[in-house]
């Protein structure tokens, strides 16, 4: 009992996970696992931004950067091998991940908007650098063929009677879900350890933590390779949900918008902040683009930011907990 | 073999039992009868802002007025037409639930392609899970890898549509004659990377020497110094693969710096434009490039396209539309990607069949506004009918002089003529 | 040949540069002094000339006239924002995250509003003066300097030339600068520091009236195109410095310079990463940037 | 009273062309209290910047428990045994005042132990300070005299050989600098080897066994409170003659 008392969020994952995978067994109206796939996604990286955004105060602007190189590793692999998906969000993961170690080592002395600059910097070079790399694509943008009937460890994933999905954006929807349900439980495990409370002291004051016998350094190192890490696997994801990518759609801007407007509705200090925000502002820009058929859906983005940011100064959980208010 | 579908099963079990009962109650027909006279819904994304949102409003224009026309001639099958659109912001992300809820939700009849390649893309595998007719609207062979049957798509570029588009810019270039070296340049962006592979590739076959071959980044304000490195390499002609903006800039610099090639143009995206020719104004003499639609005596050839054209820009007046002021580029184009689809549901007699749509769709020659149609095996038009304009006596930046003929002479293909190719300085 | 075609790309670069600096000038009063991250600056110089197109072609206005004509306007609207910025973000001393945040919002809003003013088509003007190019042979090199850039060239180095000189030589401009530093020293000045910053910021935001004119001259414009420049301005206020506008004009003419060459020498693709590379280059040697005051915040 | 803690040789650092420090010495004894005086802008906080590790000096050397701590970042200095406190208090805001102290007690001195004992421990410095009904307060609540001892309790809590104190008793009345003064002594009869960076001389003069003086960057004198006070190159580096 007591064990369960301990991993009681650990279950709770679980839950969800179990939850994520019975919805695609109902034979629910498509249009959820598509919807649900764009808010799952924005959810992975609101979580990956917060880690450093949100607990150490560092803003990553470059949010596209990381996401595009994910993106654009899985589109490498594609067309280098036939690897299967789960081996292109772990290369997607472990390049963007280098690529966060880099950009740690190389802006270590940088703070605040500088690095925010720094980092926005980095997302237009890699862009570039993926425009003119022609294997890829380049600017001309590049197709992609998701196998029709994939197998993982010898099981039938998808097919329309034999897989254990009927079909694949139902299976892209779970496995969306099942990285997002990673990425929320890494976020508190570090919110919760060791690592937080030091990443928690960097925010407040660098120079005091370090002075305290924080290595703030590697933390910060650790932490923009968790973060861009987990980017990067959420943009490996990317390429067989759209099937079709070019450099625009992978490094648009509004992932550098929805990335730190998410966790800031939600709440920035808990891991909780992050899903919330993307839940709230992730659906309502889904309801909006279905619904309204003109300019006005970006009005309703426009509005919803700056009366979110107006209303509710600490977030939406900055309404309920006092905690961590100043 | 054996393991593998225990596994499977056991899997399967996990996801509970209460998924088979809901699978068994989930909705399983979509279909409408044709007899209760129901509307048909025609669903599609359109870029209503973002970077393609001056196409996207002049197509949506294009094709209302062709439901207009529909649903005055009693609709199809009987049935009045109803659009179902949503803006997709240029961002191709947007696409995929876009198309879902289209078909899912708003369990819309049928579905047509926003404006644009990477547009058209995302779409791809949704219709095909579902084997559904998809008609495209300017899309650069979208359907190469997919080889879907069920796919068509309006660019008059023929079934190569890479090389089909500048085929006959290079035709054209022959007129001039002595052309032996040649510089390409495209934006770093997708439909302009395709046509400048596609020069290439005329270029390699016309047994022109490549002297230089760079791309530009979209946003890239100041032209000049691109102008000179190509001057440098002293080439008889320039092929420019550009999106608006550089196409603006482009033209400019080549008018402020010179340049001694003698053809100069190819793929210039949005010199087609209302907003752009009349900025650029005399500037924009002696450019050499490709077009869909120019207000020419010879361009009979694509019937009612003219009045369509006329009837859009009084539209744009009279309703006071912030959409482009002359709608060549894109009005008969969107017109008739619907207009083909209609006469493709009137002559199967079901917007159901898919099976029999397609298969009537690839038998037909249609004729529409933009003169004879006729799908190759994926959907690409069998021949190419890009025309080549050059731009003349153009005397100031008054709009109107646009919608006259003599300003954009045709120069390809031959049977519709109406003046001969001159180097570009000849013209300055 | 080769020296022919660098110093043709040395003056593009610094023609160029003539216009990066004033479209990003605004932005390093704003953002470089005043510390408010407002991302939308560039979404105003398109409404800037947006307007600057509508007197043109309804009017008949000279774009730059009307350019100068916006500036009041540009002025109150400057006011206008900024108080609401200051009431809800800055009062509160909240991070600056939320006043980005709010700037995205703003800039959405804008663009919408633009949309539907204005259509999503491109525009451009044509000014009598942005025609033609001056040319002309010197040590045996053909040199030539469209018009079009030589006067927004003029413009924006009055302009920004204009504005350093206010900055750094007169009351107003020294108090901006320290607000920056030492508010309490300002107030025990007897000056009121929200004051001076909400004046400041409507001066920043008064050079989208004459920066949007530039912009229409210099390139097509279409209301979503601003975002393609929040980049470059940015990385041009970082790279001079924050807080210091020279070091903008400096940085704004070496991006300008760099864009150029590498467009001349090695193909237009490259000009972004270069450009942004001597940003990363220059943040990692000097973390505030070239000019700027040490403070790494 | 005779083992050298911390040896300070020929220490130098200059910002582009301007010095800072220019060949400072000064050897600071086990159980020693240190007190380190200088007009504005003398290089007193820049030679603790150098020893703490927030700056790294260009010449010379620090030593500090026999080893050349040349290279080490601060946070390994602090393992080391150096703590410092801010002239201007630098809490963790986002955090209760226990929590502040949680910081080093987790990543120093208590590395490894589990929370329940980090929390008692940091309770019990809390305690020393008298600060313990303020444990679970915010950090912007706290009065003055309250966020110095919270700096001088999170110092502590590394448990340090050598504690170096910025200016702990700025802006204080003179009854809580004589508080923050007690327990400085209490900490040294604890073993603890302090140096103190003060203005109010009367604290200073009061607290050292043993003082320097900076001005310009140069150590200017070095001897007995008494003796310094009478220094004629401290009263015209003070007094600006």
């Amino acid at each position: 009992m007591s064990l369960m008392r301990q991993y009681k969020f650990e279950i709770g994952c679980l839950v969800a996970l179990v939850l994520a995978f019975t919805m695609t067994q109902m034979g629910l109206n498509r249009f959820v696992f598509f919807a649900g796939f764009a808010v799952l996604q924005y959810a992975m990286i609101a979580t990956a931004w917060n880690i450093l955004g949100g607990y150490a105060g560092y803003i990553n602007f470059g949010t596209a950067g990381f996401l595009g190189i994910g993106s654009y590793t899985a589109i490498a692999l594609i067309n280098y091998s036939d690897a299967s998906i789960v081996e292109q969000i772990i290369a997607g993961g472990v390049v963007a991940g280098l690529l966060g170690l880099g950009i740690g080592y190389f802006t270590l002395r940088l703070k605040g908007v500088y690095f925010a600059i720094a980092t926005l910097a980095l997302a237009i070079v890699v862009e570039t650098i993926v425009n003119n790399w022609d294997f890829v694509g380049g600017a001309a943008g590049v197709s992609i063929l998701p196998a029709r009937n994939p197998e993982l460890l010898g099981v039938l994933v998808v097919h329309k009677k034999l897989g254990v999905f009927s079909n694949y954006k139902e299976f892209l929807f779970f496995l969306m879900a099942a990285l997002t349900i990673m990425s929320v439980w890494i976020a508190r495990t570090i919110e919760k350890g060791k690592l937080g409370r030091g990443l928690n002291a960097i925010k407040d004051n660098e120079e005091a933590a370090e002075c305290m016998g924080v290595p703030t350094l590697k933390l910060k190192l650790i932490t923009t390779t968790i973060s861009g890490g987990l980017m990067g696997m959420a943009g490996a994801v990317f390429p067989s949900y759209l099937t079709f990518v070019d450099p625009p759609t992978a490094f648009n801007l509004e992932f550098a918008v929805n990335s730190l407007a998410m966790p800031m509705i939600g709440g920035t200090f808990t891991w909780l902040g992050p899903i919330l925000g993307a839940v709230l502002l992730g659906t309502v820009q889904q309801v909006a683009i279905v619904t309204i058929s003109s300019e006005l859906n970006l009005l309703i983005l426009g509005l919803l930011l700056v009366i979110f940011v107006i209303a509710a100064p600490h977030g939406f959980l900055g309404w309920f907990m006092k905690k961590n208010k100043r | 073999m054996k393991s593998i579908l225990t596994n499977r099963v056991r899997v399967k079990l996990l996801g509970g039992v209460m998924a088979a009962a809901l699978l068994l109650s989930a909705p399983i027909s979509t279909n409408v009868q044709a007899a209760d006279k129901k509307p048909i819904k025609i669903g599609f994304s359109m870029a209503l802002t973002g970077a393609l949102a001056g196409g996207g409003k002049q197509a949506l224009e294009g094709m209302e007025l062709w439901r207009a026309d529909a649903n005055a001639k009693g609709g199809l099958l009987g049935r009045k037409v109803e659009f179902v659109y949503y803006d997709d912001q240029t961002n191709a992300k947007n696409v995929p639930g876009i198309y879902s809820k289209l078909l899912d939700v708003d369990k819309v009849d049928l579905v047509v392609s926003g404006y644009g390649t990477n547009l058209i893309g995302p779409a791809m595998p949704i219709v095909i899970d579902r084997d559904i007719l998809f008609m495209g609207l300017f899309g650069m062979d979208n359907n190469k890898k997919w080889k879907y049957d069920k796919y068509f798509q309006i660019l008059p570029a023929g079934p190569k549509p890479a090389e089909g588009f500048s085929h006959n810019w290079f035709e054209a270039l022959k007129e001039l004659g002595g052309i032996k070296t040649i510089a390409l340049l495209a934006a770093d962006a997708e439909f302009a990377r395709n046509l400048k592979e596609g020069a290439l590739a005329n270029a390699k076959k016309a047994g022109l020497e490549i002297v230089y071959n760079k791309n530009y980044p979209p946003k890239t304000p100041d032209f000049t110094p691109i102008v000179r490195a190509v001057n440098a390499k002293k080439p008889d002609a320039f092929y420019i693969a550009s999106y608006p903006n550089g196409s603006a800039g482009l033209v400019r610099a080549l008018a402020e710096v010179g340049t001694k090639a003698k053809a100069v143009g190819g793929g210039m995206v949005g010199l087609q434009f209302a907003g752009l020719m009349k900025g650029l104004g005399p500037n924009l003499n002696g450019i050499l490039n490709y077009d869909f639609y120019v207000p020419e005596p010879t361009m009979e050839l694509y019937p009612g396209a003219k009045d369509l054209i006329a009837r859009y820009q009084a539209k744009v007046k009279a309703e006071n539309l912030k959409t482009d002021e002359l709608g060549y580029y894109l009005v008969p184009w969107a017109y008739a990607y619907l207009d083909v689809l209609g006469q493709t549901v009137n002559a199967v007699g079901s917007v159901d069949d898919h099976e029999a749509l397609a298969a009537y769709m690839h038998k037909t020659e249609f004729t529409s506004v933009v003169g004879k149609v006729k799908f190759g095996e994926f959907g690409e038009w069998t021949e190419s009918r890009t025309i080549v304009v050059q731009y003349q006596n153009i005397k100031n930046n008054d709009i109107d002089q646009f919608s006259r003929a003599g300003t954009r002479k045709i120069m390809f293909p031959t049977d519709i003529k109406t003046g001969d190719v001159k180097p570009y300085n000849d013209l300055r | 040949m080769i020296a022919e075609l660098f110093v043709n790309a040395l003056i593009s670069g610094l023609l160029l540069g003539g216009f990066y600096a004033a479209i990003s000038i605004g932005l390093s009063i704003s953002f470089g002094l005043l510390d408010t991250v407002n991302i939308a600056h560039p979404t105003f110089l398109v409404l800037g000339a947006f307007l600057a197109y509508i007197l043109n072609s309804e009017a008949g206005m000279d774009p730059l006239l009307a350019g100068v004509l916006m500036t009041p306007l540009f002025f109150l609207l400057g006011l206008f924002i900024y108080s609401v910025y200051y009431q809800f973000f800055e009062k509160t001393s909240a991070e600056a995250l939320r006043g980005l945040a709010f700037f995205f919002g703003i800039l959405f809003i804008t663009e919408v509003v633009m949309i539907m003013a204005f259509g999503v088509d491109h525009r451009m003007v044509s000014a009598p003066y942005a025609n033609g190019s001056l040319g002309g042979s010197i040590l045996g090199m053909e040199l030539s300097v469209p018009y079009r850039m030589l006067s927004v060239f003029v413009v924006a180095s009055i302009m920004t030339l204009g504005l350093h000189l206010f900055f750094s030589r007169t009351f107003f401009g020294r108090a901006s600068r320290a607000v920056h530093q030492d508010m309490l020293a300002l107030s025990l000045m007897g000056v009121d520091p929200i004051r001076v910053k909400r004046i400041a910021f409507a001066i920043a935001l008064a050079t989208c009236g004459v920066g949007g004119a530039l912009m229409i001259i210099m390139i097509p414009i279409e209301p979503a195109v601003g975002r393609l420049y929040i980049g470059n301005v940015f990385a041009i206020v970082v790279l001079g410095g924050l807080g210091s506008i020279s070091g903008t004009l400096i940085a704004a003419v070496l991006l300008g310079v760099a864009e150029s060459v590498v467009s001349t020498f090695l193909g237009p693709s490259w000009s972004p990463a270069v450009s942004f590379g001597i940003l990363l280059g220059v943040l990692a040697l000097k973390p505030s940037g070239m000019f700027g005051v040490g403070d790494t915040r | 009273m005779s083992e050298v803690l911390l040896n300070i040789e020929n220490v130098t650092k200059t910002f582009g062309g301007f010095t800072a420090l220019s060949k400072v010495s000064a050897a600071v004894k086990k159980g020693e209290r240190f007190g380190l005086i200088g007009p504005n802008g003398s290089g007193k906080t820049t030679l603790i910047n150098c020893i703490s590790g927030m700056l790294q000096n260009n010449g010379g050397s620090i030593i500090f428990d026999g080893k050349d701590l040349k290279g080490l970042q601060p946070h390994q200095r602090t393992k080391r045994g150096i703590a410092r406190t801010f002239q201007i208090p630098r809490p963790f805001h986002s955090m209760t005042v226990i929590q502040n102290l949680q910081i080093p007690l987790e990543f120093v001195s208590s590395s490894g132990t589990s929370q329940k004992n980090i929390s008692e421990e940091a309770m019990s410095i809390l305690e020393v300070m008298s600060m313990e009904d303020k444990a679970h307060h915010e950090t912007s609540g706290l009065t003055q005299i309250e966020l110095r001892k919270l700096e001088l309790a999170r110092a502590i809590a590394v448990k340090p050989k050598l504690l170096v104190s910025d200016e702990a008793m700025a802006g204080l009345t003179g009854n809580e600098v004589d508080e923050v003064l007690e327990i400085l002594v209490k900490l040294n009869e604890d073993g603890m080897t302090i140096i103190m960076i003060e203005h109010i001389m009367r604290a200073v003069m009061q607290f050292s066994h043993r003082i320097i003086c900076l001005d310009a960057g140069q150590k200017i004198a070095d001897g007995l409170p008494e003796v310094i006070v009478k220094d004629p190159a401290v009263e015209r580096a003070y007094l600006g003659v």
